[in-house]
């Protein structure tokens, strides 16, 4: 199982703020599991399309689309932050 | 988010502080912690940032801050680790607030404390900038159009960038 | 020298706030007092100088600041009036105390408002550097070793001609 | 008449905060001045020797050895600046 967190604007468009979700066998990094969960339809596919700058983190550090994601893993999507 | 979370660490010879609260904070306190009993500092340099009543053309009525509380512990630290690989500085204070926040208040403390001025200045400043890019904060402001999320400004991804 | 000398000015849009003084200074109320009332600023940058308790290899026990006052404001305004020429900022604040002084005291606070932590930081360390290398203040130090007049060191040349 | 102040170190070492002179006739800019000063001899030969970094301000301006001094002005002698 994998820890899924939404923040800001994706937590509230996505009307969801975590999720465990099992990972299916294909999906093994950032990419693969945007493009699984874009495969939910609607405002999946909208709000992690690639023109929409969604910022991934893979256990609370900044990850890459091809960062690998494992059982266990929390990964976090999120807009770019605007603290500070 | 009535939470008040801190924590401290000892980053080999630098003090660090780090806390994210709901509440106020107090700029001569938080200085004054920072520095006292230790006469080898001569440069004490500090960033505030307030909420403006005024962003992107529309009046803000009020602001709302929200963050990723685990992640923001590891970020805050990263951060000032790389400050102090690479500048001669002995404290850092970081104060940010979450929850919503009116015109005027503040939002953010730095403050970096240092024998010499240049190594607080370069120091603080870097602590703020990479705060802005890579801190897991997010601004919701409510203005005369409604409520929106703030969009993260290029300008900020620059004057990260500078510091490479 | 107990002496409390101040004024204040407006440069066209800047205000301006100089204070030459024996007394102590409280950061957090020079800070308010420059931004009270003003939802325009989202920035403040602050430095603070300090004594230190060792200088050149020599301890310090205390040390005292004399001024010439009739150039200080003259040299002070200047100082400001070019910050303001170079970036958009919206006021400015400054404490120098004279007189006797023991480690770990405040010496200096240089605080600048403005709406964007670019200007505000850039603004704050060339006041400072200009202030370190323009404003006629000079200090004598109590040591181990005896009483000294301080050096000017030659970095603080280079701090200021950097803006050139 | 000129009214003349020192500062810092060489308040000490020349025994004088201020004092008003009446310029001879070839006094006409800080060079001539600092010149005509050292002919006093002792510390003052010493102190305002060129190697010894003194700087002038004529009238509250920081001055170049040929800025010009007329009647009335102040000019302050002083070692480099030390504060902040």
């Amino acid at each position: 199982m994998v820890n899924l967190v939404y923040f800001a604007r994706l937590r509230e468009t996505l009307g969801l703020d975590s999720e465990k979700v099992a990972l299916p066998q294909d999906v093994g990094d950032v990419a693969s599991l945007t493009q699984w969960l874009r495969g939910r339809g609607k405002v999946w596919d909208t709000e992690l399309a690639p023109g929409n700058r969604v910022r991934v983190a893979v256990n609370l550090e900044v990850a890459e689309q091809s960062t690998c994601i494992a059982d266990g893993d929390e990964v976090a999507f999120f807009p770019p932050v605007t603290g500070g | 988010m009535a939470m008040k979370w801190r924590f401290f660490r000892r980053l080999l010879e630098v003090k660090l502080t780090i806390r994210v609260q709901t509440e106020d904070f107090d700029i001569a306190a938080e200085v004054l912690k920072l520095r006292r009993g230790n006469p080898k500092i001569g440069a004490v340099a500090c960033f505030i940032g307030l909420v403006r009543d005024i962003n992107e053309n529309a009046t803000v009525a009020e602001m709302t801050l929200e963050h990723y509380p685990a992640m923001t512990e590891k970020a805050l630290t990263d951060i000032v680790e790389q400050a102090k690989s690479r500048w001669d500085i002995m404290d850092v204070s970081l104060v940010h607030r979450v929850g919503t926040l009116k015109p005027m208040d503040q939002i953010v403390l730095v403050v970096v404390a240092s024998s010499h001025r240049g190594a607080a200045f370069a120091a603080c400043e870097f602590i703020v900038d990479y705060l802005k890019t890579r801190a897991p904060f997010w601004k919701k402001e409510k203005t005369d159009k409604g409520m929106r999320w703030v969009e993260a400004r290029d300008s900020d991804d620059d004057a990260a960038q500078r510091w490479h």
